[in-house]
């Protein structure tokens, strides 16, 4: 019902919203429900993933956003109460069927979280740490990677003459750079991120965005945001969640531009218009 | 005004935990020192112990508390790790496992011996042993070990544990790089509360490494350990009183190196990978 | 903790190779069982056959040389021991480890730490001997025959506040400090937040701690009886002796023969179930609470 | 040719025969004799089940254990023990069963200083115990205890601590700590005196054997190292531990 | 330099920010310069704190506002290597130098923190507890705060039925709510909010607003914010730090409109044109 996504392969249409490469599904999510310990919270989610683009997922706290980006890397199997149901088809594999390497897929899609959590370790060892677990042997492929993630999130200016002085010291927006330099040194295809900027200040923030754009056509991106103005700014797609009687729904999905100009849902003007982004 | 009283309460309480420690080891130090030499820290006991020293009983003491520790400290971080990380947080078979450590931990020593001695010494073969004595003192700081450890591993702040799954790491690697070092604290404090029960062992000791007081030749041989020695001078053999302090002077000072090589053990083993 | 479960081949492995051992540690409780069982079979068959319990309502001393095996004064003394012990060292224990962690200032600290692990590793001989020497002709002076409830549950505690003390400490450490700051911006005292929002907060890994050393205590045996006493009565008073458990074993099982020996691994099993009963209660107290406090 | 002797059980004799032991093996460089501790029960339990070649036990066998051989190696006196300030200087048989059996209550009632008494006993299955009930034809469970102590020195230590106490030990022990100026009294024991010497001459009447048990005739090593220990080459040994050599 | 405010008691000046009842200073920070273990994170802020007004406070991360807010409650002196040097004048005081009763100024002087810290203890003890701390003894009197802070934070009619289960089964907004309600049950005259809102969604973000809003005239604010426009919607007041060779100034105080508006200095107009709010 909340399709609304243009006819695949139109360039013409996804002009609409912010550039955006090839709009070829990705990963594609159909009727997917996440339940907590038998508690539906998130019910019969459906809808594609561009390769290339940049979806943000916008609703009201509890709504279920963090819940259906970590499904999408498989992270509620970790989650002990937690059960999902549906396909989620990826590389013509259903995720949540067929028997996936879960490492494998992690270092496919890499995910960045709302609070900043480095590993207690050094930068330089914060990086490392994930390429070596991905049998990345070549000591100086090693250090070639991670100065490019550290540049990509323009970490390298900063830090360079101390990465070997503990992640934790870092400030809170450096911290949360050093956390997608972490993901970003894995060469993911796409890139989950959960509300990366909400503890950022405006600067941090601006320069996380600036990078997210130029990951565009590069990476896959999904964006979970309370920022409005950010996600008008960066999506080329958006999702627009709600909760009804303590379930999550997608109430529409579309172009950016669409969603934020001429939504469908009452409710999605409502937040819109209400919603003091 | 209250706020004042709590902390003369709490500065109480130190005070009177170091002055009772004071006053149990008072006459540890002021009786041991009286009979200590150096040549006691040396030489064989003679006499029953009353004379001579110590060598011998040293030297089996911490042979058995090697085994102890080498069996305990992987067995016991390896069960700590299964049941913070990968037990099912409800599960019957880890709550029974939960309960098993608990109840272990209140096996008293004594039947843990006679225990050690029908399965280590009688049905495994070993006799009275060094090997025998260490096996059982290893199931006897098993539970007080594994509890710490566990509790440690799980104030580990879950952030990390889900960085690193999503980082398509492995839950050995996330284990060994991250979870262990955090822990570190818990880890010591378990080890030192190990090895406190290792050392002040007695009854389980006497029914397994056993109560010869010669040099052992072999792990298979049976050997006194310095708490054994300190009980039979102590209650068992007359006129051995002096002797049981200088002995038990040479415990606690053994316990404070012990401790003081455990921490910086465990420092030096993880500090390096961590940077905090 | 709320991660969990494996998904690639090492960890599949680790999980198998931990879980073995695991089983293992299992596997010793129930060998030990097993042994308890096995050694006072012939005594529990004629126990029941003889109608034993009785004694619960009927008590009938303990003569073992006479045939006459009345437990339950010994099953209440070593309770009544236990729970004194704690009740002095739970506080005890609970102030040092404040002390440790909010008082103290750093070199004091660890000195004061370095006491706490020396104290955990005297062995229960040196206790005794300080009990048998120093406390007890102290109550004697008192109340004779000093020998005593009061000097098993002093020595005791003595003995078990190591591990409430630090257990709690490293508990405490891991509350997180915004509790802390947030405390001190509403203008509370230091009593009151360390009282009301810390404890509350590290009350798992307290509590877990006063479990282990409740355990300890239960089993604790050679301090125990050289201060004890060790006359089989019921604990009437503070200042009469009892025999607890873990004494009865120690005290006779050197000398005892046929039934008397199988009724002492008896007492064994006995105090095994009491350990068990403990465990299981504060087990479903704390999953309830658990339930209660949390939900992720 | 290397040999092994394992000898187990009362914690009385282990000191002693780990003494004989040393002394043996200095003379006999490849024999090793172990020694180890763990009570009469386990002495009898262990040569029985062939754990033990040689079982250490504190008394006499007794009609039960007559499957066992047994070796006198020592005699050991058992002696009433007061604390030195009582001012009781002897004690009839009467005046004791009076105490043990809780009719007497303070050491008033016999012309002693205004103090509560307290009874020591020693626990169930210990020979000393066995040796005192019989000499008093008293049963366990009529006597009214204060105190139940395991160990020689438990007892001296608990009546050092406590004036009014009044228990049963070892003589030679006792008379150690008496020499040593230890806060303890030795009483004759009806009419004789209870020291060592009275002991050895036969005319002490509470005294108990410190014998080694096998379960067949010795043989070899087991023989000799028996013969040994029964001889006069360790006699200074025996008396060095307390003891009164057979 | 950056003292841009008006002559004080000119009612007209105000009027030309968001309405503000008394433009009297409630707090003076004159001078006053923080460092950590000797190296300097802030130096020579000058400001005053009008009382019933809401000062906004900005700047990018790690220019040390979080500090400064907590030297104005004096909780600076609870970390160990902080040292303060300036003069806090607050009721005839040099909070800096005279003796204070801390527990009583913070009982006047509340604050909320970044993240949301409830105690973990039931909702309602969560209130009682600084209540009862601050001597409030009757029973009826405590119950009437209580319920007046629950409803001034929109929490009473979610909450209502279940006061005495535990506050961390909150959601991260209603949690948030509840720091706040927790230090307005005190009645503290100056409320210092860092970053109230950075952890909630639009939704829970505007309550807060309002609330905010609503507090105006009978308290003193005094917020830091990340997200300008909520500073442009709340302030009566903005300053403005920024950080040069790692440490902190206060650039421009003044007027929110002013400073929104019409900035003085340079780095002001780049950082609100430049940031993306
Ligand atoms: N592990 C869990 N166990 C039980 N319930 C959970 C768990 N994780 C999340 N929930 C519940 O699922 C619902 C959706 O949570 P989720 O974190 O996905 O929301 P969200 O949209 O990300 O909210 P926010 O914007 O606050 O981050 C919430 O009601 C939450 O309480
Ligand atoms: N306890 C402390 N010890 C040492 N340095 C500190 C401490 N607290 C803060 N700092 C340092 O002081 C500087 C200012 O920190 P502060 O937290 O005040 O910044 P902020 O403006 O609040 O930043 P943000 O917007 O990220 O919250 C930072 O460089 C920080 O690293
Ligand atoms: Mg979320
Ligand atoms: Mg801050
Ligand atoms: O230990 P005893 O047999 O001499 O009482």
């Amino acid at each position: 019902m909340n399709r609304q996504i243009p006819s695949p392969y139109t360039l013409g249409d996804v002009a609409l919203g912010v550039p955006c490469c090839v709009p070829e599904a990705h990963l594609q999510v159909k009727d997917v429900s996440v339940s907590y310990g038998g508690k539906k919270v998130l019910s019969n989610v459906s809808l594609d993933i561009y390769k290339g683009c940049i979806t943000a997922l916008i609703g009201p706290s509890g709504c279920g956003k963090t819940s259906f980006l970590s499904t999408l890397n498989l992270l509620t199997d970790h989650s002990e109460n937690a059960h999902v149901t549906g396909q989620l088809l990826f590389d013509d594999q259903d995720l949540l069927r067929d028997p996936v390497d879960k490492l494998k897929l992690r270092r496919r899609i890499g995910m960045v979280f709302q609070n900043p959590n480095p590993f207690p370790l050094s930068i330089w060892r914060n990086l490392e740490l994930p390429l070596k677990e991905h049998g990345v042997r070549d000591r100086k492929t090693r250090q070639v990677k991670i100065e490019q993630a550290l540049k990509d999130v323009g970490l390298w200016d900063e830090v360079h003459d101390r990465l070997a002085s503990p992640a934790l010291a870092l400030s809170g927006g450096q911290q949360q750079r050093l956390c997608i330099a972490r993901a970003l040194v894995l060469e993911p295809e796409i890139l989950l991120m959960d509300e990366p900027c909400s503890a950022l200040d405006p600067i941090a923030s601006g320069v996380v965005e600036e990078l997210i754009l130029r990951l565009r056509g590069r990476y896959t991106v999904v964006i979970v945001t309370h920022n409005l103005a950010q996600a008008r700014r960066l999506a080329n797609y958006a999702g627009f969640f709600w909760m009804t009687e303590r379930v999550g729904k997608l109430v529409e999905f579309g172009q950016c531009r669409n969603l934020f100009e001429t939504p469908i849902h009452a409710l999605t003007a409502a937040y819109i218009s209400g919603a003091k982004g | 005004m209250a706020d004042r009283l709590f902390s003369y309460l709490v500065f109480g309480c130190a005070l009177l935990v170091v002055a009772l420690l004071f006053w149990v080891l008072g006459d540890v130090v002021i009786e041991g020192s009286r009979h200590f030499s150096w040549q006691f820290l040396y030489s064989a006991p003679a006499d029953a112990g009353r004379s001579g020293g110590i060598g011998p009983i040293l030297v089996s003491t911490l042979w058995i508390l090697l085994i102890a520790l080498g069996l305990a400290l992987p067995l016991g971080l390896g069960v700590a790790i299964w049941l913070s990380e990968f037990a099912h947080q409800n599960s019957h078979f880890a709550n029974g496992i939960g309960i098993s450590l608990d109840i272990l931990a209140g096996v008293p020593s004594i039947v843990f011996g006679l225990f050690g001695n029908a399965f280590f010494s009688i049905y495994l073969g070993l006799g009275f042993s060094l090997l025998a004595g260490g096996l059982t003192l290893a199931c006897m700081i098993l539970p007080v070990f594994v509890r710490t450890c566990e509790s440690g591993l799980r104030a580990v702040n879950d952030d990390w544990r889900r960085g690193a799954l999503a980082l398509g790491m492995s839950r050995s690697a996330a284990i060994a790089h991250i979870l262990l070092p955090v822990a570190r604290p818990a880890i010591v404090a378990g080890l030192i509360l190990g090895i406190g029960r290792a050392t002040a062992e007695t009854a389980a000791l006497l029914f397994t490494s056993g109560y010869v007081d010669r040099m052992p030749g072999s792990l298979l041989d049976s050997g006194r350990a310095l708490a054994v020695h300190i009980y039979d001078l102590s209650m068992n053999v007359t006129g051995g009183d002096g002797a049981a302090y200088a002995s038990a002077l040479v415990l606690v000072v053994l316990i404070i190196t012990l401790n003081t090589w455990a921490q910086s053990l465990v420092d030096s083993w993880f500090k390096r990978r961590l940077l905090s | 903790m709320m991660f969990k479960a494996s998904s690639s081949r090492a960890d599949r492995r680790l999980n198998a190779l931990l879980l073995l051992l695991t089983s293992g540690t299992a596997l010793l409780l129930a060998l030990i069982m097993l042994f308890l069982l096995n050694e006072s079979w012939p005594f529990l068959i004629s126990w029941w056959r003889n109608g034993g319990w009785h004694d619960f309502y009927q008590p009938q001393g303990w003569y073992p040389l006479e045939g006459r095996f009345g437990m339950s004064p010994m099953i209440l003394s070593s309770l009544a021991v236990t729970v004194g012990a704690i009740t002095l060292a739970l506080p005890l224990g609970l102030g040092s480890a404040i002390f440790l962690q909010f008082y103290a200032i750093s070199p004091f600290a660890q000195s004061f730490r370095l006491l706490l692990n020396l104290l955990a590793g005297i062995p229960s001989v040196v206790f005794g001997l300080w009990g048998l020497t120093r406390l007890v002709p102290l109550i004697t002076s008192w109340q004779p025959p000093g020998a005593s409830l009061l000097a098993a549950i002093l020595v005791l505690s003595l003995m078990i506040l190591p591990t409430i003390a630090l257990t709690s400490a490293s508990a405490l450490a891991s509350v997180s400090k915004d509790l802390v700051t947030g405390s001190m911006a509403l203008g509370l005292r230091r009593k009151t937040w360390i009282i009301n929002v810390l404890i509350p907060a590290a009350k798992v890994g307290i509590s877990r701690g006063v479990l282990l050393a409740t355990a300890r205590a239960l089993g604790e045996t050679m301090a125990v009886m050289m201060v004890a006493g060790n006359v089989v009565q019921n604990p009437i008073g503070l200042f009469e002796p009892v025999r607890v458990l873990t004494a009865n074993i120690a005290l006779e099982m050197a000398y005892a023969m046929g039934d008397h020996r199988a009724s002492l691994f008896a007492s064994g099993l006995l105090l095994t179930l009491l350990v068990w009963l403990l465990s299981w209660t504060a087990h479903r107290m704390s999953n309830s609470s658990k339930g209660a406090n949390l939900n992720g | 040719e290397n040999k092994r002797l394992i000898l187990t059980g009362s914690s009385t004799v282990a000191p002693l025969a780990a003494e004989i032991a040393k002394r043996y093996e200095s003379q006999h460089p490849r024999v090793r004799i172990d020694v180890q501790m763990g009570g009469s029960a386990r002495g009898i339990n262990d040569v029985r089940g062939g754990l033990a070649d040689i079982g250490m036990v504190s008394r006499a066998l007794k009609e039960s254990e007559q499957d066992l051989k047994s070796f006198l190696i020592a005699m050991d006196g058992i002696g009433v023990v007061l604390h030195k300030s009582n001012t009781i200087t002897a004690l009839s048989d009467q005046q004791i069963i009076a105490i043990y059996t809780g009719n007497i209550r303070n050491w008033e009632q016999l012309g002693g200083p205004d103090k509560p008494i307290t009874v020591i006993n020693k626990a169930e299955g210990r020979s000393t115990l066995e040796l005192f009930l019989q000499h008093f034809s008293l049963k366990n469970s009529e006597i009214k205890a204060h105190v139940i102590i395991g160990d020689n020195q438990q007892g001296i230590k608990t009546i050092v601590g406590n004036p009014g106490a009044i228990g049963y030990v070892s003589i030679g022990s006792a008379e150690y700590e008496v020499a040593r100026g230890t806060a303890i009294k030795l009483l004759p024991m009806a009419g004789n005196p209870a020291t060592v010497e009275a002991v050895a001459k036969g005319h002490y009447p509470l005294s108990r054997q410190l014998n080694l048990v096998l379960k067949t005739e010795p043989s070899g090593l087991a023989k000799n190292f028996i013969a040994y220990a029964q001889s006069a080459h360790v006699k200074d040994l025996v008396e060095s531990q307390f003891f009164v050599a057979p």
